[in-house]
């Protein structure tokens, strides 16, 4: 192959730019292309993310004071089960899906997914369950007359979700969503758990999967366990609300505390299939950035697995206040504790990683840093919630938001920011600029942690979730205030985030094939990458297939 | 890495573009939105999913419908990839041996979870006879470890303590010999870490520390122990542990031919330059 | 209700007052100083590790490959299992101390009945019925006297939570939940239902009154009376009676006896009205009942559409009812 | 999909993997199932969980009957689309129509089985799926089986047509085999719920 200086000017992204935007529209709605749906799962994730965010924006607004009245009970309870909803059926799992679809194949070294044509109808399965969730806003016939999305809150516990207590059909429209999304995620599991099983290029044997393909792999199998038995909780609630039907229904002998169980059967593994391919990022961006491999990779894999299978036998955790027996409640504390260790084995891997290396502390590397340090803080109260008696305490209060904002934030988004930033000048040819990003790192770390740390405090002085409102002199007012002006912080560094995005698609630095010195088979291709991937179907002989181009003098698969 | 070379070829063929599977996930969506609208709404997406499926059987069956795409000229594909002009660090090791375990002859898992056991009968020998001197019974000491989980004997007296009771005796024992397994498997892997002076640091230093720690939370964790503790003989039998453990590990091995190895090489780090290489994969 | 009780206003798990609340305050120091110790530790190693291991700019040279370590690795995996079986022990431990204890034979016994948005409270040992404001004995050295709580839904998940007593526990329909408190110190606590259970969730809180003995006694005697019959305000009485009042609220000694509402027979002696959304002052009683929506938007009471002379009357009347 | 491109040169199926990307189809119906299974064993646990717990009448020993003609029906027709399979490898495309339309006819049977039964509950025993907890959680599991059965017919009866017009192959045996799979999956099910629901009720 010849090494040619490429000009800008006749790259695919530029010249696609004079098409007429009817065709480009039409090009995106008919792929099949892994790259495309990828991005646009991504795309559609940060869209509903930005809504999301507004919501949550509201809600912090109302709760700035004690008896505000910027927002009504009824209108609190919509955006407070949007914003739950959305974040993590809209935003957590298309960016899984995103990024798994974008990258795995270029990783793995295969031309495109196993079904493409799957991946496209997974993809709008997807995306017409979030729309038809939120037409609930227009065509819902709420209790008033007037539209209304659903307010059961997000994990909808019965029997608030029966004919009832939740007239018209706002919660429908919340079971419709979710399930219709669901049978799109699952076709796009089963889609990736194929792709990785039979179509790694030759010589890429299971012991030389990136580890970001196996943490995926790993995720796609989980979602196939769990994601059905939500899908038959919320068949089963339609039935109740259709039918007549009386799963959940307690004047007929239905029990309440079953829907808790298939919703947290489901519930608990979802966190972990939101929080994998966080560390699935990390794993890819902490070694690239220090210049190591990854530290321990086995014993990374084998974490990974038992969080997996660990994650599936936690969920009463979530009910330690349902006032089940005592033999139940010690169990699952036992092993609800026992996930700290194999997630404490990464923690410490990635920190082994950075040890010794030389750490270019890049945007992506920013991110993963900081992620390091909230997740754990994040796993700590994670852990003293599954310390029964002070879930007694802690359940249901702003503790928990506390918690599960620092993992999912601190977690997950920490690291699809570092993600963004990693494979964005992959995707579109061009760097998403350095100055802006490590504006938008400060103001959003610091808006984060202005948020969510002082959040802590008000559950520990007893303030409940999901409250609309509260009375003065209780102790939280400060708390309370201090926690919205961080929320204004955050979004100052979303902002620029956004800025970043769209000076850089269209003036940013060109990326050239491989910015990051990276070692993966996706840098070795062009940035955009073409339709087809690769010219020649690459065979690998180590995890670092580009290591070993890189340093013929001291290759990987000497030492693998 | 290396590429696998076919002839060069003009085009790649790729799966076409199609419509249909949209068109299905917008059939079966507004089919289920009918519930919530209006059955007109089902009728068309019904009819609209059907036609979808059959248009995407078609694409498949019989032979998929494939696109020829045009490879990019040369000029635009992916350079290769050069070797890099950084030099590699490797690490400073005192002497040859192989990556995967340095150094060879350490079996800590085996040592360590021999001396843990041994540690575990050495403790509650001790233990025990700490419990017959004070109070007559050998079962006291062990009643009082169960009480860590049984509310029951926290709260009860001397007499219930220190006679027999077969679930406390095994919950005791559980209690007791995985936290001796668990300890006993880390001094194995700990203590060669450290080069010298394997009995003072396992046999008191550590014992010494984690008595203290024990002594700082043991309020909570055993209120019923922490109210009858006598901390010289808990220490004493911390200590009999410890030197029993350690000792049997730092014997098991020969750590001090070790001495004059390098921190990574006793930690068996796995690296670059340390042993010997494969030379062909 | 005694007056000179003092009332906690931040409903402080760290200020507990009862046993079970004591217990999950003393497992949350170990739990926490072994949480601020780990959070020390990785910090720490994240610390060295940017200072130390930084990029120097222009340096073209790459670090030792290490590829991993087995001895480490197996050493940071049992560390962290030896402090999980730590955790695990006290949380086992505190979990039988507090859901095994069994009922003395002297001690109260209470239900809760969780409605939208309410709280309605009965003692059925005593013949009390009351709502909102549970009252407890202390428990005294000597005559301790624990408070068992049976705690039941009419509709919806709610949660029975005052942190100052005890952690939560669901109150779930079609089930009977039971949890415990042993108060040592007399005062009002404030809790509030932790449940996310419909419109005004927020506004179904809760009032603990821990009287001393002898004043839980005196309490108790002045409940088991029939309401006062006031004829001053017979006009009042006449109204609510023949309102839809009586179809949803009981005022023992009446004909009202609907139990889809808070009993009224001693609403004076409580401090609030609909369970704290309020504070029971003559004018909130007046708007409430012209109103409820305007103090508690959503609440299942409707607005009666009185005419002012009549809701004059009706709060005249209710204002006797202590 | 695979077998039919797999003379085409350069296409998808050039990056074989160790596990072959021949073997696309099969772990992807692999997937499915274990989509599938956990997808039924809720409805299973609902079953379980909410048996004897009716608080009106009919109770599932008042009613049931055992199905045993539609659960040979069904077991046989495992036998059969296996037999169908053998024949269409032998290559005899005729003994692969005559036992796969056998096949259909059973699966159709078992529908046929379980239509009866449902009429007979619900006509003349007054049993729906709102009567009680066990009209709800029994229509919901066996009504999903029978879904599952008909969608499988639905399937199966289009190779036969392919069959009839002479579009399948030999070479089509791998995707056969894989539509077969689904076919001993639900099967398997109906085994589950034989057990969970007919025995039980005995
Ligand atoms: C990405 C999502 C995510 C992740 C990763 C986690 C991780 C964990 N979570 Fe969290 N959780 C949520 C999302 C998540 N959670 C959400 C959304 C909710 C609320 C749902 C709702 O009610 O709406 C919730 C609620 C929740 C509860 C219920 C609270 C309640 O409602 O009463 C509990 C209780 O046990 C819990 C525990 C844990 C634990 C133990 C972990 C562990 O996995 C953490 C493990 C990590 C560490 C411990 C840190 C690193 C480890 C070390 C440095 C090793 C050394 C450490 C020790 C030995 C302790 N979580
Ligand atoms: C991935 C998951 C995720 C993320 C990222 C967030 C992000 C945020 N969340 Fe949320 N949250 C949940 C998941 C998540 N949340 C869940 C699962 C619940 C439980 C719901 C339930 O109880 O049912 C919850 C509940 C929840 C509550 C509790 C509600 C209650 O119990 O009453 C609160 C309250 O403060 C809150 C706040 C926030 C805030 C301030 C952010 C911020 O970080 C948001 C930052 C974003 C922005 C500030 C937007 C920036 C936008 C702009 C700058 C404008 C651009 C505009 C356009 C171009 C349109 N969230
Ligand atoms: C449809 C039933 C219904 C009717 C009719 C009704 N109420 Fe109520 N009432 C309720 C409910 C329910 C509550 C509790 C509301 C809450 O706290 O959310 C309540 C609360 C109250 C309270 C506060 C009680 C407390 O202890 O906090 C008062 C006072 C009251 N009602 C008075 C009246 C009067 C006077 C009338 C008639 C003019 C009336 N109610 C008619 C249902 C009713
Ligand atoms: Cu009742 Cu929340
Ligand atoms: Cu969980």
């Amino acid at each position: 192959m010849a090494v040619l200086d490429r000009s800008l000017e006749s790259s695919p992204a530029e010249s696609s730019a004079r098409v007429p935007v009817g065709s480009i529209l039409h090009d995106w709605v008919v792929t099949a292309d892994h790259k495309k749906l990828g991005l646009m799962y991504i795309a559609s994730g940060l869209v509903f993310f930005l809504v999301a965010g507004v919501m949550a924006s509201m809600m912090r607004i109302q709760l700035a004071l004690p008896q505000n009245d910027f927002l009504g009970p009824n209108t609190f309870n919509r955006l407070m089960t949007m914003h739950g909803t959305t974040m993590v059926f809209f935003v957590g799992m298309p960016m899984f899906f995103g990024f798994a679809n974008y990258v795995v194949p270029l990783q793995i070294g295969a031309r495109d997914l196993a079904f493409p044509r799957l991946n496209a109808f997974g993809f709008w399965m997807f995306l017409f369950g979030g729309v038809l969730l939120y037409f609930s806003a227009l065509g819902s016939e709420g209790l008033y007359g007037a539209g209304s999305t659903p307010d059961v809150g997000w994990f909808a516990y019965a029997p608030l979700t029966s004919r009832t207590f939740s007239r018209g059909n706002a919660t429908d429209y919340w079971i419709l969503g979710i399930l219709l999304s669901s049978v799109g995620s699952t076709a796009t599991a089963i889609n990736l758990v194929t792709t990785v099983a039979t179509m790694r290029c030759p010589g890429m044997t299971l012991g030389r999967m990136p580890l970001f393909v196996w943490i995926l792999w790993v995720d796609a199998i989980l979602v196939l366990f769990v994601l059905s038995p939500l899908t038959a909780a919320q068949v089963m609630l339609l039935f109740d609300r259709f039918l007549g039907a009386h799963f959940f229904d307690t004047q007929a002998g239905g029990s309440a505390v079953l829907w808790q169980h298939f919703f947290w059967f489901f519930g608990h593994p979802e966190v972990y299939v939101l929080i994998l391919p966080a560390f699935a990022i990390a794993s890819e961006v902490i070694p690239v950035f220090s210049r190591k491999p990854l530290f321990g990779y086995p014993i990374m894999v084998a974490a990974t697995i038992c969080i997996g299978m660990i994650s599936m036998s936690v969920w009463v955790h979530h009910m330690f206040v349902v006032g089940l027996e005592p033999g139940a409640n010690t169990f699952f504390a036992a092993s609800t504790m026992a996930i700290a260790v194999p997630t404490g084995i990464k923690i410490f891997n990635w920190l082994g990683t950075m040890w010794g290396g030389r750490i270019r502390f890049r945007v992506p590397m920013l991110w993963c840093t900081a992620f390091l340090l909230e997740f754990v803080l994040a796993g700590l109260t994670g852990v003293i919630l599954a310390t029964v008696p002070i879930d007694w305490q802690l359940s249901d209060s702003y503790f928990v938001v506390a918690h599960f904002h620092f993992v999912l934030i601190g977690g997950l988004l920490f690291n699809i920011f570092a993600a963004i930033y990693y494979w964005f000048p992959k995707a579109t040819g061009r760097m998403l600029d350095e100055g802006l990003g490590r504006k938008h790192f400060f103001w959003f770390v610091l808006g984060f942690n202005l948020t969510f740390l002082p959040m802590h405090v008000p559950g520990l002085l007893g303030m409940p979730r999901r409250i609309y409102t509260y009375m003065p002199g209780r102790g939280w007012d400060a708390w309370n205030l201090v926690v919205t002006i961080g929320v204004a912080v955050q979004a100052i560094g979303i902002l620029y985030f956004l800025w970043n995005v769209i000076s850089s698609l269209r003036d940013g630095e060109p990326a050239g094939d491989d910015p990051w010195d990276g070692w993966t088979l996706e840098w070795a291709t062009t940035s955009p990458p073409p339709e087809y991937n690769f010219e020649e179907i690459p065979t690998v002989r180590s995890r670092r297939p580009l290591w070993d181009l890189k340093h013929p003098e001291d290759p990987d698969w000497r030492w693998e | 890495m290396s590429a696998r070379r076919d002839d060069d070829r003009g085009s790649i063929r790729m799966p076409a573009p199609t419509a249909w599977p949209m068109l299905l996930a917008a059939g079966i969506c507004l089919g289920f939105g009918g519930l919530v609208t209006n059955a007109i709404v089902t009728a068309t997406g019904a009819v609209l999913a059907v036609i979808a499926a059959w248009g995407w059987i078609r694409e498949v069956l019989p032979v998929q419908h494939l696109e020829e795409v045009a490879l990019r000229p040369a000029a635009l594909r992916a350079k290769d990839v050069r070797p890099s002009t950084a030099r590699v660090d490797h690490l400073e090791v005192g002497q040859d041996g192989h990556r995967m375990r340095l150094p060879i002859e350490i079996h800590p898992w085996t040592a360590g979870l021999t001396g843990g056991l041994i540690g575990a009968g050495v403790m509650a020998l001790v233990a025990a006879a700490i419990g017959v001197a004070g109070y007559g019974s050998p079962w006291y000491p062990i009643n009082l470890l169960a009480a860590t989980v049984m509310p029951s004997l926290s709260q009860a007296g001397t007499k219930e303590l220190s006679a027999f009771d077969p679930t406390a005796f095994g919950i005791a024992s559980v209690i007791h010999l995985l936290a001796s397994l668990l300890v006993g498997a880390l001094y194995g892997l700990i203590l060669p870490l450290v080069p010298r002076r394997h009995a003072l640091i396992g046999g008191l230093v550590a014992p010494l520390f984690w008595t203290g720690l024990l002594w700082a939370v043991l309020g909570v964790l055993n209120p019923a122990l922490n109210g009858r503790i006598e901390w010289p003989a808990f220490v004493l039998s911390q200590v009999a542990f410890g030197v029993a453990v350690g000792w049997f590990v730092s014997r098991s091995e020969k750590i001090a031919t070790l001495q004059d190895v390098s921190l990574a090489a006793r930690a068996g780090i796995e690296a670059s330059g340390l042993g010997k290489g494969r030379d062909e994969a | 209700m005694n007056p000179g009780s003092p009332v906690h206003a931040i409903p402080d798990m760290f200020q507990p007052v009862s046993a079970p609340a004591e217990a999950i305050r003393q497992l949350w120091w170990l739990v926490g100083g072994i949480s601020i110790g780990i959070l020390l530790v990785v910090g720490g190693i994240l610390w060295w590790c940017a200072t130390h291991f930084r990029a120097r700019p222009g340096e073209d040279r790459e670090p030792p490959q290490v590829y991993g370590s087995n001895q480490i690795e197996f050493a940071w995996t049992i560390v962290p299992v030896l402090i999980v079986l730590v955790l695990f022990l006290a949380t086992a431990r505190t979990i039988y101390d507090v859901q095994a204890m069994v009922p003395p034979k002297d001690a109260l016994e209470v239900t809760v009945v969780g409605h939208q948005w309410w709280w309605e409270i009965r003692y059925p040992g005593l013949g009390v019925v009351t709502a909102n404001e549970l009252h407890v004995p202390a428990s005294v050295p000597g005559a301790r006297r624990p408070t068992f709580l049976t705690l039941e839904s009419a509709d919806v998940i709610h949660s029975f939570w005052v942190p100052q007593l005890a952690g939560k526990t669901d109150v779930v329909p079609a089930r009977r939940n039971r949890m415990w408190v042993e108060p040592t110190e007399t005062g009002t606590f404030l809790g509030q239902c932790a449940e996310f259970c419909g419109t005004q969730h927020a506004n179904m809180l809760l009032r603990v009154v821990v009287d001393s003995p002898a004043d839980f006694a005196a309490w108790v005697e002045a409940q088991k009376r029939p309401a006062v019959a006031d004829p001053r305000v017979a006009v009042g009485r006449a109204v609510f009676e023949s309102t839809a009042c009586v179809s949803c609220h009981t005022v023992a000694g009446t004909g009202a006896d609907g139990t889809f509402g808070p009993d009224l027979t001693h609403l004076m002696s409580r401090a609030t009205i609909a369970s704290g959304a309020a504070d029971n002052a003559p004018d909130r009683l007046r708007a409430w009942i012209v109103d409820p929506h305007a103090i508690k938007p959503g609440a299942l009471m409707p607005a009666m559409k009185l005419p002012d002379d009549q809701v004059d009357a009706v709060t005249a009347y209710l204002s006797t009812l202590r | 999909m695979s077998t039919a491109t797999a003379a085409v040169p350069g296409g998808l199926e050039e990056a074989t993997g160790p596990l072959g990307e021949d073997r696309k189809g099969r772990v992807g119906m692999a997937s499915l199932i274990i989509a599938e299974i956990s997808f039924f064993a809720v409805f299973i646990v609902a079953y379980l969980f909410y048996l004897g717990k009716s608080a009106t009448g009919p109770q599932p020993g008042e009613v049931l009957k055992t199905p045993v003609v539609a659960t040979i029906c069904l077991l046989a027709s495992s036998v059969t689309i296996a037999i169908a399979l053998r024949a269409l490898r032998a290559g005899s495309l005729g003994g692969f129509r005559l036992w796969w339309l056998a096949t259909i006819l059973l699966g159709a049977g078992f529908l046929v089985a379980t239509a009866l039964e449902w009429h007979e509950l619900i006509w003349e025993r007054g049993l729906t799926i709102a009567t009680n907890l066990f009209g709800t959680t029994f229509y919901s599991l066996v009504g999903f089986h029978a879904l599952h059965v008909t969608l499988g017919l639905c399937m199966l009866t289009f190779v036969l047509v392919a069959a009839l017009r002479g579009r399948l192959h030999p070479e089509d045996a791998e995707r056969t085999e894989i539509l077969s799979w689904y076919w001993h999956f639900v099967d398997a099910v109906w085994i589950a719920v034989f057990c969970v629901v007919y025995l039980t009720a005995r």
